[in-house]
């Protein structure tokens, strides 16, 4: 039995989130991970921009840090130019981290910086009421798509390897130990780890679109997730509209701060 | 006696600010300003500390908060158009209670405007440029060497205050070149280190309105918000936590205006004609004053370096006795229209010139015997 | 005795916001709805340990504990 | 005692630097008081790119122009611009064979050199030209004494050129000092 | 007599626009403004205008002062943090002197602050918030039927100064309902067509200090900066033309301050307590002001509409006449302050509140009392 | 002989770049490759940044905007939505485009929004004095790497791939005629087209690179270009530090604002 | 005359559209000025979420409460917070069973009936439970009349479910004829 | 006549900012510096019209036409 009291503000919950929101399910995950890890909680920092998902970090044990929409990343990357080692995980939601804080993560990926980013995917704006996002799929509704949305969507594994992240992965709510693994995963990676967690947002996304419960959400994401080894033999038309999931990416190249104390300041004489 | 230098004001920010303890500078260039991030990318390696240049403004304040809050101080430098960007990562930081310094070298505005041209324009931005109400710490020195020992009084204030501080600037300022004395005994505020039980502990319990904020990394697991917060640092925005919060914060800064007020006076004591003016263009000023006080006139010069908290009740006192108040700026007037808060309008005199030159003595002198 | 495991159900029902994930997923139905729709154990005997509500539960509010 | 000098040019051509030496000859090693500002375009390059000094017994107050007492011109431009910026009996230093000087006012002080041709004889290369221009300036006016020149030389040319750059500053005190 | 139509301040923002001639609309949701960018979504293709949600609120300016430059009468809305992201590019709409409107329905600040609460907090910002010296105009409304036909009249100042107009509202009058009668016989202000030789238009050409500049795409091709530029619309960063730029900027709004300017005078004339709030707090002192009237009181209420430029005139008209001045806002006194400039700071109470509900007509009535 | 004046505002001549910066000649090829669009001058819509190459807007006798730092594409995607007509074409550096504009490139690719992208990559912040970009290759110096520059660099191409654009090339000033092409494959594309053209800056980022001259910069890019077709020849570790031009994506999805009017419009009535 | 009501409640429980259903009525179809505002905290769901609602002869100036004259509650914190804003004889209307009354001041006109309940029976779903209320309300206390309770209803509620909520309306008006 | 096509090389010296591309680039040094290196023709028959110098000359400072 896992006890999560260990890793959790136990008096802030109940949570705020919605009953089944897949945020929680998320949470989960990321703390069973992070468990494995064996940190110090002292040496763990979370980070989070603003959304419903990034109000995650209240609820953590950890050194936690509630930022500006979208700009969890930037104040993450502060934080660990400032303390290498720390352990930085950021907690962030698709409109967070690829609408208003797009260059921020695409930056960092390039960096590669050790930051551990799950990326909660729910395909809308939760908690200003459900407009469309970036990964809104075309075709639904959303508060500002009355008339169904037309914008393509980001393939957000595709940019983060795209920008140069040296872990790139994508899970789902309906497989949550699959996920916990892909988290685990990423925390290992030193340098930037991505991990996009597709949920479910049944308040703002679902109930505009004829799925009024969080079980009913989580079978439409299950239904459509295909593991990356079985999209290998699909054919692009079968593909559509598909989750792919699985580690699409696992390399090792030279952490951001690891480099820069290894050269930078060892040119400059400084070091510490 | 120390040390001299032969400094460009850039350059002495930077080194200042090296000296007050700057280990960690996010920034992104702008024209007149990008030496200062030069100077730390070349100065902080050596010294153990870190550079980086983010992919823009908003990204550089953001990761120097996120520096500051992990122990480190922290500072980025830009121009008007950056500067800008940065409203609302600097509101976060007023908000946050976190301290480090934002150098703004101002240029002309507004927007692209004159990027190679001083000014003094973004006075007011300075003040209100962020939404919501917040109290303000807004420094401006007038030459080199004062550029070095009031960007480590700006470093001194936000760690005691823990409040972003804001270090004016001008074109003409950054880019000029003059000697400075790098004294031995300057003090510098070190960065507080706080102990206590973690299960128990409030990160924005307050010792006289300042709160007792710990580093994150250093064994007290504490939350940070931008939301209206209680001492525990975890969302609380009824509206009795708010009004008791937004009171506080501009408490903490008014009521500490003897430390944080700092503005210098020259010239005749209880002058007739009182020149007021901040920045390089007070030096105008300055030599404006000499030449008339040679010539028997009773001029005075009132130049505050803290901007913000503006030293109002000093500037009242000098006004009431003067006949006449000079207020000289590169802008369109921004301080002699704040000014009329306190000063009696018929008294006030405003020489603003926007043409990417200071305003010369010889102007000041004129306008200055006119008015008499 | 390698004989069947059984389970202890623990519901939290302060944070149980009824949204049936649980029960949903429960594939024994040892568990299901009481009249609020918040969890509730129906029979716990059924229970085989599976993990399954604990993983989709986002309030942290069910755990199985394995009897010993 | 304030002496107000401009060196006036286009981008690339170093008067910013030239500025910048000479008023760290002036104030660390002749321990009198200076200030330098500067005045540039927007353009990357070839726009105007000057400088101004102030030297003075006592603090500097103005930092700018009043009426200069001296100009140190690389440009045409950069001549005329300035004429009316100038003391009536100014002294005005020019390069030779690239700035022409007709109905120059009788009471300026009127002395040029071939800076750019000077350089180019030394250093195959027109770089140095505003530190043979400042050597001419040093012999010519003895604002700023050699020796401080050269330390404030030294100190602020890119490691390497030290020497060429002392040995193009000397060139143009000599030009100076025999014209 | 029109239709009546039951609405929401947001919706009635969105409806006033659309019949104000908007036809694009680029924004990013942000609470209490997103029901504006809602209703625009479903409005806009309905009339062949275009709705577009933008990656953030940098890009949703950036987008109308495009699609305004092509011709389209244009709007974004937000609330205090999207306001902050925005005032580098308001700033470029104001130096390129491009009409559009920018919402701001103002919530608890500073930073993230009280989301769903509302605040006056942002009264400051709108005039100084972007950086340089610029001229601003900033409306108001205190109601539903007021927001539908001032939202109106803010398209009109648009395209008549060509200034972007910030169009002030607070979290109660965005989420309010109110009924509003539709009237048919509003004034709608086009955009203007220009024509002309191309080889020698000049967009930036004055007619009473209004630049008369063409829209993209109808056969003059001029060009458009941030620098500061000539009448052809080029760069000319040379001191004089920026002197000369910024003083006509700040002509252009100025000289027009009876077009521009607007407020509302209730209660007893020259009264001995003028009451003066703006926005929906202003309907508090209104209520107020009734109740002490009603019990003999000589009070009088004083509502600016057109926030900036701010009505200075007649309201130290009006102070003077008065024995006391109450300013009721639901910030730290920002407008009190500003008032300090022109009505005898003796005069001059300020009632604030932050705890997020509006001050109610009994506090008013009672501190109304106690100081006369 | 092409007629360059038929396109340039002649009389803002000589333009204010340096003496032999590649923004000139990228500039020519642009403009020759518009000729052959035989587009009417008053459709075409010419918008840019701020930098040394977004200037390049002052010098075209289209309409013109220069926009902000990093903005031009939000700016152009509103003209776009309100003049689908318009042939808009985006001048930027990599700066702008890359590093404070790095946001509005990968959401205007994302739309697919029909604006033509010609990318100056100069691999330094040139107007602002030689600051290191997102694409300055490590190990080279710049006035903030004065130690030697440690950052990954983005892949330009394979961020406009990975965010979704429909036409994505790349070339060089050392091969004009090439990229006169590119850009003209770009321009008929309607959809978000980038090309990147890998250009020199002498002055910023040869003068501190032992590069003095245009023509050694030019000669260094030349060197290090290898066409695509080549390049799938070659191993990664021959790759490192090339420069992979070619056309790497040319492909047909719906346009966004053709998307709009054909299907929100229509759904909600509207239409023109 | 201005009357002024509480609708009180957490976030789901559609207070606030019950308020804007109210206050339209009585605009629109009464001709009565009115003003309805929001209250909601920051959650996402089940926060407070409740709207007040002014009806008036008048044109109506403070949109707030001064003192409520009613109150409606669907939840038990939704009535203790309020209890310090009625006015001595409020009227105090609350979902039975939801909410319990214990130590309520005498002088509240207080009424109560299962709303939420009576939700279920006729539609299988709690979700009308403040439609039923409305319709309750209408019936006690005369100030809005029911048919234009009903034109308002048809108005805001999503196309469809108009006829459900209209049978919820008059099952509440019922409950409220007879209490 | 099908013989050697003859070419104008126009150099426009109000544009030309002497950065040495064309000459550099130009395969018969048909052009090259002049004094101030800016471009200057030195054999005007050696041009073969291959377009180089155009294609390099940042400035539209050089242009070749075929003499007909
Ligand atoms: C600068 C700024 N712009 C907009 C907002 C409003 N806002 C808050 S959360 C959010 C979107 C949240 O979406 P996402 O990150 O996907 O998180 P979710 O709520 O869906 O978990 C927005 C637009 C804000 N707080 N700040
Ligand atoms: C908001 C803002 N930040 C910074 C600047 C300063 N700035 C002007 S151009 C530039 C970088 C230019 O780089 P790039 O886009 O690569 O163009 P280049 O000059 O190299 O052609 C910067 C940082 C600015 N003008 N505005
Ligand atoms: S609104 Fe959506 S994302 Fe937000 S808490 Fe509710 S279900 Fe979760
Ligand atoms: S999954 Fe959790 S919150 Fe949902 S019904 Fe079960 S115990 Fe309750
Ligand atoms: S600085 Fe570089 S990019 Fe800018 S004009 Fe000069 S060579 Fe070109
Ligand atoms: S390429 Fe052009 S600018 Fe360069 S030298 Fe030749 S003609 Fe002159």
């Amino acid at each position: 039995m896992f006890d999560y009291s260990k890793y959790l503000r136990m008096d802030k919950l109940p949570h705020i989130w919605c009953y089944g929101c897949g945020n929680g399910i998320i949470l989960k995950g990321a703390v069973r991970a992070i468990d494995k890890m064996g940190w110090d909680k002292d040496s763990v920092m979370a980070v989070s921009g603003i959304g419903c998902s990034s109000r995650a970090t209240g609820y953590v044990d950890f050194n936690s840090l509630h930022t500006l929409h979208g700009r969890a990343i930037p104040y993450a990357t502060g934080i660990k130019m400032s303390r290498p080692d720390l352990n930085v995980i950021v907690f962030t939601g698709d409109g967070d981290a690829t609408a208003i804080g797009g260059n921020h993560f695409i930056h960092a990926a390039r960096r590669n910086i050790d930051l551990t980013v799950v990326l909660f995917n729910n395909n809308i704006y939760g908690m200003t009421g459900g407009q469309y996002s970036p990964t809104t799929p075309q075709g639904y509704f959303a508060s500002t798509a009355p008339y169904g949305h037309i914008d393509p969507s980001f393939d957000i594994v595709q940019l983060a390897m795209g920008s140069g992240a040296t872990f790139v992965a994508r899970s789902t709510v309906a497989n949550p130990r699959e996920m916990e693994k892909f988290i685990h995963e990423g925390l290992k990676n030193k340098g930037f780890s991505l991990i996009e967690v597709v949920s479910n947002c049944h308040e703002r996304f679902g109930k505009r679109n004829k799925m009024k419960s969080p079980y009913e959400m989580i079978e439409w994401i299950r239904s459509r997730a295909v593991s990356k080894v079985k999209a290998e033999t699909m054919e692009p038309e079968e593909l559509e509209g598909k989750i792919i999931t699985g580690i699409f990416r696992q390399e090792t190249r030279p952490e951001y701060v690891e480099a820069y104390d290894s050269f930078v300041m060892q040119k400059a004489g400084g070091g510490n | 006696m120390g040390e001299i230098k032969f400094l460009q004001g850039n350059e002495a920010c930077a080194l200042g600010a090296v000296r007050a303890g700057l280990r960690f500078f996010g920034g992104y260039p702008i024209t007149p300003s990008s030496e200062i991030a030069e100077q730390c990318a070349r100065l902080l390696p050596r010294v153990g500390g870190r550079f980086i240049q983010m992919e823009d403004e908003i990204a550089s304040i953001a990761s120097i908060i996120g520096g500051s809050l992990a122990g480190t101080k922290s500072m980025t430098a830009t121009s008007g158009p950056g500067f800008s960007l940065m409203q609302e990562a600097l509101g976060y930081g007023i908000m946050a209670e976190v301290p480090f310094v934002v150098v703004n070298v101002m240029r002309g505005g507004p927007s692209t405007g004159h990027p190679t041209g001083p000014s003094q324009g973004d006075i007011m931005q300075a003040r209100w440029g962020t939404h919501g109400d917040h109290p303000v710490i807004a420094l401006y020195p007038e030459s080199v060497p004062e550029t070095y020992y009031e960007i480590i009084r700006a470093f001194n204030l936000a760690e005691r205050f823990r409040q972003p501080v804001v270090f004016l600037m001008d074109e003409i300022l950054g880019k000029m070149n003059e000697s400075v004395e790098i004294r031995d005994d300057i003090e510098i505020i070190p960065r507080r280190k706080i102990e206590g039980d973690p299960s128990r502990y409030a990160p924005y319990a307050m010792k006289e309105d300042i709160p007792q904020t710990a580093n994150y990394g250093e064994g007290l697991r504490f939350h940070v918000t931008g939301l209206f917060h209680d001492e525990t640092g975890f969302p609380d925005v009824s509206g009795d936590n708010i009004q008791r919060s937004i009171d506080r914060m501009f408490r903490k800064i008014e009521e500490h205006e003897d430390v944080i007020g700092k503005w210098e006076e020259t010239g005749t004591v209880d002058p007739d004609i009182l020149l007021v003016s901040v920045g390089t263009q007070a030096r105008s000023a300055k030599m404006a004053c000499k030449e008339l006080n040679r010539e028997g006139i009773s001029a005075g010069v009132f130049r505050p370096v803290t901007v913000w908290p503006f030293p109002e009740k000093r500037l009242a006192e000098l006004s009431r006795k003067a006949k006449k108040v000079l207020i000289i700026e590169m802008n369109k007037g921004q301080l002699a229209d704040e000014c009329r808060k306190f000063i009696d309008g018929d008294k006030i005199i405003a020489l603003n010139q926007l043409n990417s030159e200071m305003i010369s003595p010889r102007e000041i002198i004129s306008t200055a015997k006119g008015v008499l | 005795m390698a004989g069947k495991k059984e389970f202890l159900i623990k519901i939290n029902l302060d944070f149980c916001k009824a949204c049936g994930l649980c029960y949903s997923y429960c594939p024994t139905k040892a568990i299901g709805p009481d009249h609020e729709f918040r969890a509730s154990v129906k029979d716990v005997a059924k229970c085989i340990g599976c993990l399954q509500c604990e993983n989709y539960c986002p309030d942290f509010a069910i755990e199985i504990e394995e009897k010993k | 005692m304030r002496y107000e000098i401009i060196f006036s040019g286009i981008g690339g051509q170093g008067m910013i630097l030239c500025g910048k030496i000479a008023a760290e000859a002036a104030s660390l090693y002749e321990k009198k008081h200076s200030v330098q500002t500067v005045y540039y375009g927007p353009e990357s390059r070839g726009g105007i790119a000057e400088s101004y000094v102030i030297i003075s017994d006592e603090p500097v107050d103005y930092p700018k122009i009043t009426k200069a007492d001296a100009l140190v011109a690389m440009s045409q431009s950069g001549l005329e611009r300035h004429l009316e910026h100038l003391h009536e009996n100014a002294v005005v230093v020019i390069d030779k064979g690239k700035v022409s000087v007709e109905n120059l006012p009788e009471t300026f002080s009127l002395s040029s050199a071939p800076f750019t041709e000077e350089s180019i004889r030394i250093m195959a290369r027109p770089m140095a030209a505003n530190i043979v221009a400042l050597g001419f300036f040093s012999a010519v006016t003895e604002m700023i004494s050699p020796d401080a020149c050269k330390k404030a030389i030294r100190h602020n040319v890119p490691a390497g050129t030290e020497e060429k750059n002392i040995a193009a500053f000397e060139a143009g005190f000599d030009l100076g000092r025999h014209a």
